[in-house]
């Protein structure tokens, strides 16, 4: 263990672990949207900050973007249309806390008893020596050009899907005879 | 260099897609956009008959992670040919709503788009995106009776949970990863035999099913399905429960037989608990239904568990056997599909004309509308499995399979798998017993209406599927000539 | 730095997530849960990557595309909590009862 | 001719009817002659075509497969078009497309309520394909497609056709219209019984691969060779017997999962109850003697002892059910539970004379029960009711019909020199002495009972007549006007009767073409 | 004491022609009876006139084979084979020989005079036509029995006999009395058959065939196959021949029978049904004579209790038919005596003479009821004036019956006695003795009762048509002569044809007179008729008075038949008619059915469990159930507000990762 501590990438890790930990869990109990929203945001930054400690530099950038660019923000405006609750009175989480905890910590425990046994041993080499942004690009216009070009037609997709049903219209409340119960 | 004739189905079908889309914008009679999507999905078939016949073997493609085999190419013509039905099924029913035409078809269309890759994905990114593809136009369409609160609910049950599973098989995959430093299912398999009694590699495995599971729907992991079917448009249903479970377990072969085939000791168990369970408690529940759609996705839910009875056998056999067991469940997968493709055709043209979509609702149906009457015992007896209808064939190869296992545990399902296809008797028997046995209920809408004609594109597509049911069910070998070729797929893995 | 602390930080994150999408009731708290599953996923790959050092970076262009689709799952998710939210006047996904037995 | 011996003449036999019925829907639902016509043709030609066979049938080899042939069908489970008759499924595919044929004619002036004469029609012909298909089959998979193919029709005919008074579900406050409750009881537990049937052939399938010529095979005849070889034993075949046994027994139907006949008897249209006591039934204890027997003598041995026991007790059953009987029709549905344990007896005694006496015990059941049920309908149609309480004096109102059920019942008491004799006669001489090795004191004790139980085959047959037909008829038919049997149904009846006492007074008729067949079989099977 | 067979063999002939053609006066009456069926209702007769022509025919072809038999012997059998299973063969064919040509004549004879004495009683009758189809076959039945060359057309036979009684007896089945009648018979018929089938099985199995020839070869020259089978086969077959010869305990039915028109009752009595029973043992007879000897006995006890009891009921009879039925079972019961002493002849000697005088006694008492329209002999008396040939036609039957020398009975009875007491059965002869006592004083009653005194009844009396009384003088004069055929020492003709058989066996027959007997059983008989003289031989009233004369104990049981019917009843018939088919019926739905009922309504209920809550309540049930057992409340409240999408989310994570313990677990 006192191996572990002369590691000064570990302290690092630790510090930006803690934090990551502090506001995933916030992000799950603050009885505040925006709050948790934000909250969310520090987590996806505090890996984002861990990506880079893995000399991952472009995926960080990429989650740093895409994320708190792009998403949080969607977020925020969904928040803000939907008057989502954002007073602490309010009731926000259902009562099956303590089950939920339960299969929380269930799932906690498996994934953490089977990473040990088949990771126990294994390090991740030193920082620095970051992966090459050019080989992340040929490869993705390569070998994973397919899925790369399908991707783009799931951003499509979920364009046009989300303007079609986020979009005000008259759209009349006839119930489909196949459904009507 | 690129093989683009390998590609061509994903190109044209993406390709319609976009013109669809643009159509949409200066068309004014949108039902052009349905003719488009038609003849993009009859183009898109066009190469598959090519390279079918073509003396080429397996086209590999990105180092293996794309690949056009007998196995993809079968598969592609499943997804398109059930693509075609739900576009026929859709039209008429587009119509009667005011939707957005232009939109719902390209979501269709992508969402086939998605089915094409899964065909021939061989690697976990491949898969992924595959499945996303799939399945996030339907998370739209699935809503898309935006007014209809049913519908509403059906799109956020179906999302969350769609996402959940997501995760899941997300989490597996990159233990996947982690574990062989491969995303290739080649990869994979080559170190995956070692591996079997490493927890995190069970866990890996037993994530991506439970997130492909849901994708069948298989019990637990089918919760989402009968709230989803009975909320979301009948031809959305007819889809999610035909083309994209079909895609589930394309995906599902993928994995199991090729990048987890050596460990399939792993799997082999899991898989047999969910069959037993989804046949056992989809079928129970499925004879409490009044709604024939909510029945309906009890149905398909344990046809799933029969579709799944053949992987048990995978620890007990030799590549002969393997081979025989992919062909097995895409046999079901073929016939079910069109069994139940013709029976929400039928559920379409019926509840128009009864006004209803509850058993009780249909009492009589053969006094009005005896073609639909006679239909509806085509079909649903067909699903009942019971000779000679199609449906008798799917069973019986499964039934083969488990059986020629020469294992106790595979009996033992064998027998689930029997008792279950009586139990399903009843709630099948129920619907065609009050078409055709039942005095015509006050509710019914007056003649015009119930004596009405049905609309040609929908008749077409119960013309077809109703076709299919009952010369397979004289003579099988065509269904087999595309199965048998299916089995190389275990064989490569 | 050994490779499980950024196992046990994943797992961590994604039961959170697990826990959240159970016991929340806004739907756009829900959203927020399974983001932060999918986050720890990525970690996962991003760490593996970085303790196999593949030749093609398979863990990184994974988590490439977890993000993007993950993004263009959060758009269709919004659009539909908004749907529900005009058609019902609440976001809460334990008010979905239409299809209640 | 060599096109009619190689396969078209039995294939035209068992497809000729459905064609038919492809035919019917076609035509126009208005043009009744035209139905008429057609359902006559497509069942008359298949008769024509088995006098033929009569003709050309080689009795001295009665033990061959004939007039067959063996097509690729499903290849990829080796799955064959393989059909052939021999001097055991001969009778019974005669007595098919015979019975078929008269049912056709039957119907012309009996159209059933609702009155749909186009399904109706369609129907029959469809269940005559099945039933003609089945005797064919030499291959299991095959097989057991025309043996289910009979379910669809059947459950049409009776639900939608049949008899719609309500009923109380004994045991339960639930109240069900009687054609629904009897429809789905028959479909859902026969089909019970014909999964476990199937998961039996596969197993058999399975095992097949494992001995010489080391190909899974479905081909009957295949299996049989392996099987006289020894080749299915143990756990595994006693299993396999079993599952074939629960398909076959329900069929039958063996006590006790007999429960289903009555109500399905009582509640089919006439035709309905004609063909599925003349022909439905002789499917299982076919089966038996086609599948069960040859392919696993071992287990045979082991099972037959129960086989006889389940099967007088089904004969002693039967009759005293039939004594506690009201209604005509559900009378003769239960005497079928009796004669068929006397087929069944013959059967568990796996000896040339036991298995001759069931087969010939199957074809005089068929015409006279088929009878029976023609007449009983025929009454029940004319006064509107089965009670037999209310019935009575019928020979004065209706002296033709009365005579012919008068004849009918006492061929059906199995009275030397009628049909009815031989099958009872000789299945008693078959327990006396069964095949080696089986427990002489539990046949024996079987002999014993099964002649007791025609003693009380006659008390309620008689009893029947006594009500029925004699004494002086009850003052509300009177005013009836009581059309006496027209010329329909005597074109329908009298060739079933002139058989009756053709069969009886020169049983040979039957024995000649199965005694060889038989006696190969058992040779066969438990070395003669 | 001579070998019969030794001579048998000397000179027995294949008979020819007349013998290959015998199979004609078995065909001949079925194809009256088709015939009749067909074409009866346009004949003048209504068909009778066919039956009469057939018989006819069947009457003049036995004689000619009788005479051929006399002669010089036919010893004769033919076989067709008409079905083959394995080693058991089904044959049709017909024998020829001393005993059968007997038994043709004795049929022969009988049917064509009762059928023409038919022509005349059914005159108008409600269904003529369908009676003579039905009369044919009955005769044809016979024939196909007493032609047959093998056990199982004996069977054939017999059953279409029974049948053809069941007809006959309800010929008048608008009262249902007469159907239930028939259907007695029937029934008693069948339940001994079971003994005949059985009796048959047991021993054509043991011997590989089911023809007399080679069953009797083996019994003859003791072959081992039979030993183990051959006391239990005669036992199986004699309870057969109980039931159709009405030997006590089966006699019940034969009384009843008495409700079928009189020429039906007269055939039936004389030659067609009840002497199958005799004819079967006399044909079995190597086999008792042989290796079944011990169970003769038994035979001899049977015969000897039936003639006694039946005797007794006789006389307390009003109904002059069921007189007449009491004494033909009492009859039976001495041939079935003599045959199981050893009296193969006198056994069928008595047959033989029985045959004539019985046949003419009913049909005698058909025309007196004919005249009379009662059957009760209440209702006669002082007929004698009225109906002379009747009268006379009676006298010497009775005389006959009674056996005074020289009629018929006389010689038979006398064998059937001096038998009894030859063979160590004289206990039997004494009741036989007695026998004779009790059969005088009650047809010496009915004589009285019937013919002297004044007439009691209203009807306005008359003698019979010709049709009717020709036949009866015909028989008369038989009655008178028949027994002539075999007077010890004298002429033993009869003897010597019945024993020309094919198998040869040891038979008894008196060669003198045993005087002694001869004169006690003379004695009892005459004392008999004078006792009957002394009481009833008086006016209308003191008749009447005088037949009030009560035996204490003894009446009551005559008069409830020993309440043997009774006893059946409340046995056999009821039970199983009532409660035990209704259990067995109420088993069927509650039990059986039960189980499958049962089955889809626990089908049901367990689907609403899963659906209701697995599937739908999902987590709640077990977060509830978890509640409920830790007893903190509000299980309930919550159930109502939690949404459903969350429930499915928990399960598909719980499966999910409760899979992956389980398999670490369990692999």
């Amino acid at each position: 263990m006192g191996g572990w501590f002369s590691e000064a990438s570990n302290w690092w890790f630790l510090l930006i672990a803690l934090f990551i930990a502090f506001s995933a869990l916030r992000v799950v109990t603050a009885t505040n949207v925006v709050h948790s929203a934000l909250f969310l945001v520090g987590a996806l930054a505090g890996t984002a900050g861990l990506f880079l400690l893995l000399g991952a530099q472009f995926v960080a950038w990429v989650l740093v973007l895409v994320y708190v660019g792009a998403v949080v923000v969607l977020f925020l405006f969904g928040i803000m249309i939907t008057r989502a609750p954002t007073g602490p009175r309010v009731e926000v989480d259902n009562p099956r806390k303590g089950f939920a905890a339960a299969a929380a910590v269930l799932t906690f425990a498996v994934m953490v008893y089977s990473s040990v046994s088949a990771f126990g041993h294994m390090e991740v080499t030193k920082v620095g020596t970051g992966t090459a942004t050019d080989l992340i690009g040929s490869q993705l216009m390569g070998r994973f050009v397919l899925p790369f070009e399908a991707v783009s037609f799931v951003l499509l997709a979920a364009l046009v899907g989300g303007v079609t049903l986020a979009r005000k219209d008259t759209a009349s409340d006839e119930t489909d005879e196949g459904g009507t119960a | 260099m690129i093989d683009y004739l390998a590609l061509a189905p994903e190109i044209i079908i993406a390709a319609t897609a976009v013109v669809v889309l643009l159509a949409d914008l200066w068309l004014v009679r949108k039902y052009w956009t349905a003719i488009i999507a038609v003849v993009g999905t009859t183009a898109a078939a066009i190469p598959l008959i090519v390279m079918a016949v073509s003396t080429v073997g397996d086209r590999e493609l990105f180092g293996g992670s794309y690949v056009v085999d007998p196995f993809a190419l079968v598969m592609k013509g499943v997804f398109l040919m059930a693509g075609y039905v739900v576009l026929l099924m859709s039209f008429s029913y587009v119509e009667s709503d005011n939707y957005y035409e232009g939109e719902y078809y390209f979501l269709l269309l992508v969402s086939i788009l998605g089915s094409l890759v899964l065909g021939s994905a061989r690697d976990l990114i491949s898969l992924f995106v595959g499945i996303e593809l799939v399945a996030s136009p339907m998370y739209v369409l699935a809503g898309f009776r935006k007014g209809d609160l049913k519908s509403n609910e059906a799109a956020l049950k179906y999302y969350l949970l769609g996402v959940l599973a997501s995760a899941l098989l997300l989490y597996g995959s990159s233990f996947v990863f982690g574990l062989t430093g491969s995303l290739t299912f080649d990869g994979i398999a080559s170190v995956a035999g070692g591996l079997v009694h490493e927890p995190a590699f069970v866990m890996a495995v037993l994530f991506i099913l439970a997130g492909i599971g849901f994708k069948v729907s298989a019990v637990p992991f089918h919760f989402w399905a009968p709230d989803t079917y009975e909320g979301a448009p009948t031809p959305i249903t007819a889809y999610l429960s035909v083309s994209s479970k079909a895609a589930g377990f394309v995906a599902l072969l993928a994995v199991a037989y090729r990048a987890f085939g050596p460990a399939s000791a792993t799997w082999a168990p899991v898989v047999w608990v969910l069959a037993a369970l989804s046949m056992t408690i989809a079928n129970l529940s499925a004879l409490k239904q009044d709604n024939i759609v909510r029945m309906l996705a009890y149905s398909s839910i344990s046809h799933a568990g029969f579709m799944l009875v053949p992987f048990v056998v995978a620890p007990y056999v030799g590549a002969d056997g393997l081979g025989n067991a992919v062909a097995a469940t895409v046999t079901y997968l073929i016939i079910y599909a069109f069994m139940n493709l013709g029976a929400f055709a039928l559920v379409i043209a019926g509840s128009r004309k009864a006004g209803s979509g509850t058993v009780d609702g249909w009492a009589g149906m053969a006094t009005y509308a005896p073609g639909l009457a006679f239909l509806g015992a085509v079909f649903f007896f067909g699903l009942a499995g019971i000779p000679p209808l199609a449906g008798w064939f799917a069973k019986f190869v499964m039934f083969r399979v488990v059986l020629t296992a020469g294992s106790g545990w595979a009996v033992g399902l064998a027998v689930v798998a029997a008792l279950n296809s009586v139990v399903a008797i009843y709630y099948y028997a129920r619907v065609v017993k009050a078409m055709w046995m039942d005095p015509v209920p006050a509710t019914v809408p007056d003649r015009e209406v119930r004596e009405a004609a049905v609309p040609v594109p929908l008749a077409l597509a119960l013309g077809i599927t109703a076709a299919i049911v009952l010369v397979v069910g004289a003579a099988p070998g065509l269904v087999t000539f595309f199965s048998d070729a299916t089995k190389t797929l275990a064989g490569g893995g | 730095m050994s490779l499980v602390q950024f196992l046990i930080l994943g797992a961590f994150m994604f039961s959170l997530g697990v826990y959240g999408l159970l016991i929340r009731r806004n739907a756009v708290m829900v959203l927020l849960a399974i983001e932060l599953m999918l986050n720890a996923v990525n970690l996962n790959l991003i760490a593996f990557e970085a303790a196999l050092r593949t030749t093609f970076a398979g863990g990184q262009i994974f988590a490439i595309f977890v993000i993007t689709v993950a993004a263009a799952e959060v758009g269709i998710g919004l659009a539909i909590v908004l749907l529900i939210f005009r058609n019902r006047r609440s976001a809460n996904v334990d008010e979905l009862d239409v299809m209640r037995w | 001719m060599a096109w009619f011996d190689n396969g078209w003449g039995l294939s035209l036999i068992v497809f000729l009817p459905i064609a038919g019925a492809l035919v019917i829907l076609l035509a126009p639902k208005k043009n009744l002659t035209a139905i008429k016509s057609f359902g006559l043709t497509f069942t008359a030609l298949p008769v024509l075509l088995a006098a033929i066979m009569i003709a050309r049938f080689d009795y001295g080899a009665g033990s061959a497969f004939q007039f067959g042939t063996d097509l690729s069908w499903i290849a990829s489970i080796n799955a064959r078009y393989h059909i052939g008759i021999d001097g055991i499924s001969f009778p019974l595919l005669v007595l098919s497309t015979v019975l078929t044929m008269l049912a056709v004619i039957y119907t012309f002036n009996h159209w059933p309520e609702p009155h749909n004469p186009k399904a109706f029609m369609a129907l029959i012909l469809v269940l005559g394909t099945a039933m003609n298909g089945t005797f064919v089959a030499l291959d299991l998979v095959l097989f057991f497609v025309f043996f289910e193919l009979v379910l669809l029709p059947m459950y049409f005919m009776i639900g939608i056709w049949g008899d719609k008074t309500m009923m109380k579900v004994p045991g339960f406050r639930i109240e069900a219209e009687t054609r629904l409750y009897a429809a789905i009881k028959f479909f859902v537990f026969t089909l019970f019984g014909s999964a476990f049937m199937l998961l039996g052939f596969l197993a058999l399938y399975y095992r097949s691969g494992e001995v010489a010529p080391f190909v899974r095979t479905f081909d009957i005849p295949t299996l049989i060779q392996a099987g006289s070889q020894g080749a299915f034993t143990g756990t595994f075949a006693f299993l396999v017997f079993g599952a074939l046994f629960l398909g076959f027994a329900v069929k039958v139907p063996m006590w006790p999962l007999h429960t289903w006949l009555p109500d399905a008897h009582t509640a089919a249209p006439t035709v309905g109850s004609v063909l599925l006591a003349g022909i439905l039934l002789k499917l299982g204890s076919y089966g038996f003697i086609r599948i069960s027997l040859p392919i696993l003598p071992e287990e045979a041995h082991h099972w037959a002892p129960a086989i006889a026991i389940l099967a007088v007790i089904g004969i002693i059953y039967g009759a005293l059910a039939c004594l506690a009987q009201s209604d005509m029709k559900r009378l003769i549905a239960f005497s079928s539970v009796g004669h068929m344990g006397f087929v069944m007896l013959g059967i568990s005694t796996l000896t040339v004379v036991g298995i001759n006496a069931a087969v010939i015990g199957m074809v005089a059941h068929g015409l006279i029960t088929g009878l029976l049920f023609f007449v009983a309908g025929s009454m029940a149609h004319r006064y509107h009711t089965r009670e037999m309480a209310k019935l009575g004096g019928n020979q004065k109102l209706m002296p033709k019909m009365g005579a012919i059920l008068g004849f009918t019942a006492i061929a059906s008491l199995g009275l030397p020199g009628l049909a009815g004799f031989w099958g009872e006669f000789m299945s008693l001489v078959g327990s006396y002495n069964p095949a080696l090795g089986l427990n002489l004191g539990v046949f024996r004790t079987a002999m014993v009972v099964g002649a007791i139980g025609t003693v009380l085959t006659a008390g309620y047959m008689l009893w029947m007549l006594q009500r029925v037909n004699l004494g002086e008829p009850s003052g509300e038919w009177g005013s009836h006007a009581l059309v006496d049997a027209d010329v329909y149904e005597l074109t329908a009846w009298v060739p079933l009767m002139v058989l009756i006492v053709a069969v009886g007074v020169f049983p040979k008729l039957v024995f000649g073409a199965t005694n060889g067949a038989v006696a190969a079989l058992v040779a066969k099977a438990f070395g003669g | 004491m001579v070998l019969a067979a030794e001579e048998a063999m000397m000179h027995a002939s294949d008979g020819g022609w007349l013998a290959q053609g015998a199979w004609l006066i078995v065909v001949a009456p079925f194809l009256a009876m088709v015939a009749i069926v067909f074409f009866g209702k346009r004949m003048p007769r209504k068909g009778g006139e066919i039956a009469v022509g057939a018989m006819g025919f069947v009457f003049v072809y036995s004689a000619a084979l009788l005479i051929l038999n006399i002669a010089n012997g036919v010893i004769y059998q033919h076989s067709i084979l008409v079905a083959q299973l394995g080693s058991v063969s089904v044959e049709w064919g017909w024998v020829v020989d001393g005993l059968s040509t007997m038994m043709y004549f004795v049929v022969g004879t009988l049917s064509f005079l009762v059928f023409t004495y038919a022509l005349g009683y059914m005159k108008g009758d409600v269904r003529e036509t369908w009676f003579f189809a039905a009369f044919s076959l009955f005769a044809g039945s016979m024939l196909v029995l007493v032609s047959a060359p093998n056990l199982i057309q004996l069977i054939v036979g017999w059953e279409g006999v029974g049948l053809s009684s069941y007809l006959l007896i309800g010929h008048y089945w608008e009262e249902k009395e007469n159907s239930s009648a028939g259907m007695k018979a029937f029934y008693t018929n069948k339940i001994a058959d079971v003994g005949l089938i059985i009796g048959a099985i047991v021993l054509g199995t043991a011997v590989g065939s089911f023809r007399y020839s080679d069953i009797l070869e083996a019994a003859a020259n003791n072959s081992s196959v039979l030993v183990p089978v051959a006391v239990l086969g005669g036992v199986l077959l004699f309870i057969g021949a109980m039931g159709k010869s009405a030997q006590f305990p089966f006699h019940v039915w034969l009384p009843d029978a008495m409700a079928g028109p009189t020429p039906v009752s007269s055939l039936m009595h004389a030659a067609t049904m009840v002497t199958a029973g005799v004819y079967l043992v006399a044909r079995m007879y190597p086999l008792y004579a042989g290796m079944a000897a011990d169970m003769r006995v038994l035979i001899v006890i049977i015969g000897t209790i039936t003639l006694l009891i039946a005797g007794l009921l006789a006389i307390v009879q009003d109904d002059l038919k069921r007189v007449l039925a009491y004494s033909t079972v009492s009859q039976l019961g001495y041939m079935i005596a003599a045959l199981g002493a050893g009296g193969y002849t006198a056994g069928l000697f008595h047959l033989w003479t029985h045959a004539f005088f019985k046949g003419l006694l009913f049909l005698t008492a058909g025309s007196v009821i004919h005249a009379v329209h009662s059957n009760n002999m209440s209702d006669m008396g002082g007929l004698r004036k009225k109906m002379p040939v009747t009268f006379w036609s009676f006298t010497s039957a009775s005389l006959a019956l009674v056996a005074i020398i020289p009629f018929a009975g006389f010689f038979s009875k006398d064998e059937i006695l001096a038998t009894l007491g030859h063979n160590g059965y004289t206990w039997a002869m004494w009741i036989g003795i007695l026998g004779a006592f009790i059969t005088a004083f009650y047809m010496g009653r009915a004589m009285f009762l019937t013919f002297f005194g004044t007439y009691k009844g209203e009807a306005h009396v008359h003698e019979s048509p010709a049709v009717m009384t020709v036949p009866m003088a015909i028989l008369g004069v038989a009655s008178l002569i028949a027994g002539w055929v075999n007077i010890p020492g004298v002429y033993e003709g009869f003897h010597h044809w019945v024993t020309e058989r094919a198998i040869t066996f040891t038979s008894f027959s008196a060669e003198g007179f045993d005087v002694p007997v001869m004169l006690t059983g003379l004695g009892f008989a005459l004392a008999g008729v004078i006792v009957a003289y002394v009481i009833y031989f008086r006016d209308a009233e003191t008749q009447q008075a005088r037949d009030r004369i009560r035996i204490p104990v003894l009446w009551p049981l005559l008069e409830h038949k020993y309440y043997l019917d009774d006893l059946y009843l409340a046995t056999l018939i009821n039970p199983i008619k009532g409660p035990i088919a209704r259990a067995v019926n109420w088993s069927n739905s509650y039990i059986i059915d039960g189980v499958v009922n049962g089955a889809g309504v626990v089908a049901r209920l367990v689907a609403r469990f899963v659906y209701g809550n697995l599937d739908q309540k999902g987590i709640d049930l077990a977060v509830n159930t978890a509640a409920i057992v830790t007893g903190s409340a509000g299980g309930q409240a919550r159930r109502l507000q939690t949404g459903k999408v969350q429930q499915y989310a928990a399960m598909t994570v719980a499966g999910a990762v409760l899979l992956v313990v389980a398999i670490v677990i369990f692999t």
